[in-house]
């Protein structure tokens, strides 16, 4: 009898050369010693690692703005710019030194580039770029959880030990080591920088957005037009890719994608006008701040009419966002994979990040417009008074904090999902259809409605009447599909395997 | 809807459309690499920014020569063979081409063979169109329903394994019985399985059939008449759906099944309380329907036989002795059963020998993918999965 | 109507186009000069006394020892389009349509029944009988410049298909794994 | 296999760059707004910019300008034609940074908003549905050429003499800018009402013509 050799086995073991050498012995060595302690407890490590990292970004927060205040109040109250007339390194120094800082110790002297704007930028920029990083990561394997879970099967449970919770950096991990192909037949140019049209935008986005009354990279008076803009030029990344593809497939989910992107903008945008008038601003935190007063002083309850437009906005970012049932640019049925058919690696990687954080962006901004930004239910002026770090953290817990705000982008993320496992696809003469024939005509309905409504009832007896019904609604509502859930959480459970049991004499 | 782009009836609505805007027409290649030609099928379509003007399938990428193997090895060495052509109602297959060489030979079958047969063949029904019914909400865009009926199927397939050790090819149906009998529990398993089945097809009634989208994105799509039906020689679920209550278990009852309680569920049309509105008789969504019944129907046959099925004969066994010695007498027969997927003939002509002259199988696969060229005319780009899918083809079946 | 009756009725109407009745057979059939063949058809389908209009399974034949071809027709008339009362087959026919192996050629029918079309490219293909009349004649199954028709008994198989090694018989018994 | 992060070192800095380019002018346009306590009231507080700019923002503005002059000309030397719209939206892009950098937010989201992502949509929109093959190429013939050349010499000639006779005041003091959208609306609903109520009018006009043009016989 041949001796069955494996082709595999013959070949040499695996090899790292050049740079990656150190790093993978590097990754090696740490994997091994944090292996047996992460795999025992990874659930208790996963959870202080946020809450302390949260913590340390908060306190470092709240120093900032300490220094700063006393900083401002010591120059004689004039805000500097470093684009204009910067403080220097001296000037910074020199303060540090005084008597008059507050903050002791070696605190101040560990500080003290952060009295830089440019270093803060810095900071602030990794931070983004990190928010941007973790957001689709992090969402790429919930909804693999979500889909599993709704699909009655476990989803990712392997990488990471818990739950498979490093899933998606294991991918990641793949996915840039993968090969970077360009067809022959495709436009090399255009094919090339494609994925970074569509990427670099959505990464913009998270420039001017505000996950709390203080928590904004930038805090622009535009922010709101600036964010729709970016998730429209996304657009354009996805065209080019598609048609540089030079595959049949390809072009026709660029053409889906823009002719969707397009039509949805506008009842999109008209919808939004509604918040915008609510608080007569563009300036996110501002419209966010404008709802602290307890979850009925959401703009959504506000008056039937912005109820019927936050509805109509979380549809119509469905399909600015290309998710099911709006899916049609990349429907596999269909299109093959649509406009990212040739597309493989890091480079298809990147559209899977701009798609995921496009969903936050679209999420957020229900959020932020609608549903009380970073409040939570309880009204903003039951707060306690910031006397010590303990009732600053409770104020994050009970009134108003960024993890609300996260918090709620993802429940919304979450209904995405729900979406998108539970419902077929439409057809596009039908997603034309709901957008001109529906609609826009409701976003237009909501529009001229809520404006009537502001000039002739706002402040009214009824308006606040209103409003309380909408949100006692909205209540009732949550409270019934918590309990729905729960329910069907306790009995869910007995249907799944209800046969592997039974032990078939054969099987 | 008044508007839009895709009037979706080509009875109705044969001359190409009048486009709006002049755009190049474009050839596109559907398969045989694509996700929703269920394998390697091969549509051209001729298509006008997303109208398709013009499919035409091309088929013979899965040619495996199955009809000149047949012509080289004896009826009982090609009952495997069979199985590989539906890949998913194996066991179906099996008996059309087992009772094809019985009535040739006139083979005697066993009685409790008999009715393990047609309890197999119909679990296998069910097995089948859960694959169908599943995949065909994957080519809608919903995944879900697709892993719920594997599910299901898997339980099956746990079934199917007990009794003949194999989960997809299974050649448990042979000439003159079947090759081994149940195991020892196999009625009260099976029928524990039926009362657990039963309530799931209301599931995916609720989460399928009945869903908006789904019925908008089927109903009144591809539709063929009952008279087209009858004229393209369609056969099984694609020819009831349109209308035509024709079911060869009833209309020629081969085995046993006149001694069956059962009903032939049709496509009827929209509007009342279970079929909901915009569905037209003929439409991909009564094809689709008319699967979601024949499996309970096929659950009503399944428990007549568990309480029917007589006790295993020890002298009598469960396969006729001579099925392997037997020879085939200078004759021909064309014996058709009905497979999940139609009408599935096979025509064999012996020649006095051992080995057949000539094996031919009419699959209804093959019978049922010729109108696509006549209903996936005028449509949206979307509706030719739509089509397809509601066709059922398993392109091994159609290439042999 | 019994297939005796079937018979009959043709005969009376075509007299010596129906070479052939074997009644004995597991499946009657009845055989029809492949020159009339059309004729007869249309009269099979149309006919109010006859009325097939399912035709079931085109199958090509092979009859390598009288040195010609067949194709067998298996035809059904199905009762009146209900969707209420479960259809019957009201009566069934297989017709044999012999010609000649050298120069095959056979009636299409593909204007009578739809359902020919492809079942008759399918005999194109396997068997090389050509079907005037058929619409879009050409192979089904195989490419389009495969050379013979497989299910002929005489076929040879090709050692070689566009650079593709075909094997040969004795290879075939050889192990190769 | 082997990891290379070379590789990872090519695709990231794309992103860097493009971040950081894009950054910086958000940066200059960045308000710093007070919080209001209800966050009704409409903000109208300026923000202070020097006269003589950072070093960074000159840098800026010569990249932005850099961008500009080259996407541009990068469109008459392209052949292709979705290259070209590429090379647009390069130029529609740095123009809506340069207003940024001149801290005109609103134009310069709008500009991105309508032009990046709106117009050049629909044309690549049409290019897609209309060309013959997917490269469609751009042959110019030559007297096109001539006409060309000599629109754009006139052109030139035109800008050169503005740039010549303006005054260009060499220092100011800072400048006090509001939020510019404040001001546009009560513009555009105050003093410039008629034409903006004309303009809907047409747009309208435009939309009804569209509709009529597009409907099914």
């Amino acid at each position: 009898m041949t001796q069955f050799s494996v082709p595999w086995k013959q070949s040499p073991p695996l090899e790292h050369r050049g740079p990656a050498r150190g790093v993978v012995a590097l990754a090696r060595f740490v994997y091994s010693a944090a292996a047996p302690i992460v795999s025992r407890f990874p659930g208790l490590i996963l959870t202080s690692a946020i809450v302390f990292s949260t913590l340390a970004v908060w306190i470092h927060w709240e120093l900032f703005s300490y220094l700063e205040t006393i900083a401002a109040s010591d120059l004689n109250g004039t805000a500097k710019s470093i684009w204009g007339q910067s403080l220097t390194v001296g000037e910074i120094g020199a303060y540090l030194q005084s008597n008059s800082v507050a903050a002791g110790g070696v605190l101040k002297y560990l500080l003290w580039p952060l009295q830089m704007e440019l270093f803060r930028d810095i900071v602030g920029l990794a931070a983004i770029f990190q928010l941007f990083n973790l957001i689709p990561v992090y969402a790429i394997w919930w909804e693999r959880k979500v889909a599993g879970r709704i699909q009655s099967r476990m989803g990712p449970m392997r990488v990471g030990g818990w739950h498979g919770w490093a899933q998606s950096f294991a991918d990641g991990v793949k996915l840039v080591a993968k090969e970077d192909l360009v067809p022959a037949q495709a436009d090399g140019m255009l094919f090339k920088i494609a994925p970074y049209l569509a990427f670099v935008p959505s990464l913009l986005a998270f420039l001017c957005f505000p996950l709390g009354s203080y928590w904004v990279f930038r805090n622009v008076d535009v922010a709101l037009i600036f964010i729709i803009a970016m998730v429209g030029i996304e657009v354009v990344g996805v065209i080019v890719a598609g048609w540089a593809s030079n595959n049949k497939w390809s072009v026709y989910g660029a053409m889906r994608e823009a002719c969707q992107m397009v039509s949805y903008e506008i009842p999109m945008t008209t919808v939004l006008l509604v918040p915008i008038m609510t608080a007569g601003t563009l300036n996110m935190v501002q419209i966010g701040d404008a709802q602290s007063g307890g979850w009925f002083t959401w703009n959504a309850f506000h008056n039937p009419f912005t109820f019927i437009a936050f509805i109509t906005y979380y549809i119509a970012s469905l399909a600015n966002c290309k998710r099911a049932p709006f899916d049609l640019p990349e429907s596999e049925s269909e299109l093959v994979a649509g406009f990212h058919t040739e597309y493989s690696g890091f480079r298809w990687s990147l559209f899977f990040f701009a798609e995921y954080a496009a969903m936050f962006v679209v999420s957020g901004l229900a959020v932020t417009l609608f549903l009380g930004a970073w409040h939570t239910p309880l009204p903003s002026t039951w707060a306690f008074e910031e006397t010590s770090l303990f009732k600053i953290l409770l104020n994050g817990i009970l009134f108003s904090s960024p993890f609300w705000f996260i918090f709620k982008c993802f429940i919304f993320i979450y209904i995405q999902l729900w979406i998108r496992w539970t419902l077929p696809r439409i057809r596009i003469d039908q997603v034309l259809y709901s957008c001109v024939q529906v609609m826009f005509p409701i976003a237009c309905v909501a529009l001229v409605g809520h404006a009537v409504w502001m000039v002739l009832l706002d402040g009214s007896m009824f308006s606040t009447l209103i409003r309380w019904v909408l949100g006692l609604i909205f209540a009732a509502v949550t409270f019934g599909f918590l309990s729905v859930a729960a329910f069907g959480y306790r009995n869910g459970r007995r249907m799944v395997g209800y046969l592997a049991v039974k032990q078939l004499p054969g099987s | 809807m008044a508007n839009t782009i895709a009037p979706n009836n080509p009875a109705e609505n044969s001359a190409p459309r009048q486009a709006d805007v002049r755009t190049e027409e474009m050839l596109v290649n559907m398969g045989p690499q694509h996700p929703s030609t269920h394998g390697v099928l091969r549509v051209v379509l001729r298509t006008d920014g997303e109208m398709v003007l013009e499919s035409v399938p091309h088929i013979g990428y899965l040619h495996r020569c199955a009809e000149k193997i047949g012509e080289n090895v004896a009826p009982y060495q090609y009952v495997p063979y069979t199985d590989r052509m539906d890949y998913l109602a194996g066991m179906n297959n099996n008996q059309a081409f087992a009772l094809a060489v019985e009535k040739l030979t006139g083979l005697e079958v066993p009685e409790r063979a008999k009715y393990i047969r047609v309890m197999f063949s119909e679990l296998n029904r069910i097995a089948s169109h859960l694959v169908a019914i599943g995949t065909y909400g994957l080519d809608m865009g919903a995944f879900t329903p697709f892993l719920y009926c594997f599910r299901e199927r898997e339980m099956l397939l746990d079934l199917f394994e007990s009794a003949c050790g194999a989960r997809l090819t299974y050649s448990y149906i042979t000439i003159g019985g079947v090759t081994d009998d149940l195991p020892e529990n196999f009625v009260d398993v099976c029928s524990e399985f039926l009362d657990y089945f039963e309530p799931k097809i209301d599931d995916y009634n609720n989460l399928l059939s009945y869903n908006h989208i789904f019925v908008k994105r089927t109903g009144n799509v591809g539709v063929v008449s009952a008279e087209d039906a009858i004229r393209f020689g369609l056969s099984g679920p694609v020819l009831r759906g349109s209308g035509v209550k024709f079911d060869l278990r009833k209309a020629k009852p081969y085995e046993i099944y006149d001694r069956f309680d059962f009903d032939v569920p049709v496509g009827l049309p929209g509007g009342t309380a279970e079929i909901p509105r915009g569905v037209v008789v003929g439409d991909c969504w009564s094809r689709y329907y008319v699967r979601v019944k024949e499996m309970v129907e096929s659950v009503k046959i399944i428990r007549q036989c568990l309480r029917d099925i007589p006790d295993a004969d020890e002298k009598e066994g469960v396969c006729n002795k001579k099925c392997k010695t037997v020879k085939l007498p200078d004759d021909e027969v064309y014996m058709e059963i009905e497979n999940p997927r139609g009408q599935l003939g096979f025509y064999v002509k012996g020649d006095g020998s051992a080995i057949p002259a000539r094996v031919k199988a009419r699959g209804p696969s093959f019978c049922n993918l010729c109108v696509l060229e006549y209903a996936g005319k005028n449509c949206l780009l979307a509706d030719i999965p739509a089509i397809i899918g509601s066709m059922d083809v398993v392109m091994g079946e159609v290439d042999r | 109507m019994s297939f005796e009756e079937i018979c009959q009725v043709l005969k009376s109407q075509f007299g010596d186009a129906i070479e052939e009745t074997a009644v004995d057979s597991c499946r009657p059939f009845v055989t029809i000069n492949a020159d009339k063949w059309s004729e007869v058809a249309a009269f099979l389908r149309n006919d109010d006394r006859m009325a097939f209009d399912f035709l079931q399974c085109i199958s090509a034949i092979d009859l390598l020892a009288e040195d010609k071809l067949a194709c067998v027709y298996d035809l059904a008339a199905i009762s009146p389009v209900s969707s209420t009362q479960d259809m019957t087959y009201l009566r069934e026919l297989a017709v044999r349509v012999v010609t000649d192996r050298n120069a095959p050629q056979i009636p299409s029918v593909a204007h009578v029944w739809a359902a020919a079309d492809w079942h008759e490219r399918e005999a194109f293909d396997m068997m090389g009988i050509d079907f005037p009349g058929h619409p879009n004649l050409e192979r089904i199954l195989c490419p389009d410049d495969w050379v013979g028709y497989p299910l002929r008994k005489d076929y040879a198989h090709p050692l070689e298909y566009h650079g593709i090694p075909g094997t040969t018989e004795h290879e075939l018994k050889s192990p190769r794994h | 296999m082997t990891l290379r992060l070379n590789q990872l070192m090519v695709f990231a800095t794309p992103i860097i760059i493009a971040t950081l380019v894009v950054i910086a002018p958000v940066q200059a346009a960045d308000t710093e707004l007070p919080q209001s306590e209800q966050g009704l009231t409409l903000s109208d507080q300026g923000i202070q910019k020097s006269a003589d700019g950072g070093m960074l923002e000159a840098l800026m503005f010569y990249i932005c300008a850099a961008v500009v002059l080259g996407s541009g000309l990068a469109i008459c030397l392209s052949k292709n034609i979705v290259r070209m719209a590429v090379y647009l939206f390069g130029t529609l892009a740095s123009v809506a940074l340069m207003y940024f950098l001149l801290l005109a937010n609103f134009i310069g989201v709008i500009q991105l908003i309508v032009y990046a992502g709106g117009t050049l949509i629909l044309l690549i929109f049409g290019v897609m549905l209309t060309s013959k093959s997917p490269w469609a190429k751009f042959d110019v013939k030559r007297n096109e050429m001539i006409a060309a050349g000599v629109i754009c010499a006139l052109f030139a000639g035109m800008l050169l003499m503005v740039v010549v006779n303006a005054e260009w005041p060499l220092e100011t003091d800072a400048v006090v800018v509001g939020s510019s959208m404040t001001q546009f609306g009560s513009a555009l609903l105050t003093d410039y009402l008629v034409p903006f109520e004309a303009m809907s009018v047409l747009l309208l006009v435009v939309m009804i013509g569209a509709a009529y043009m597009a409907r099914q016989e």
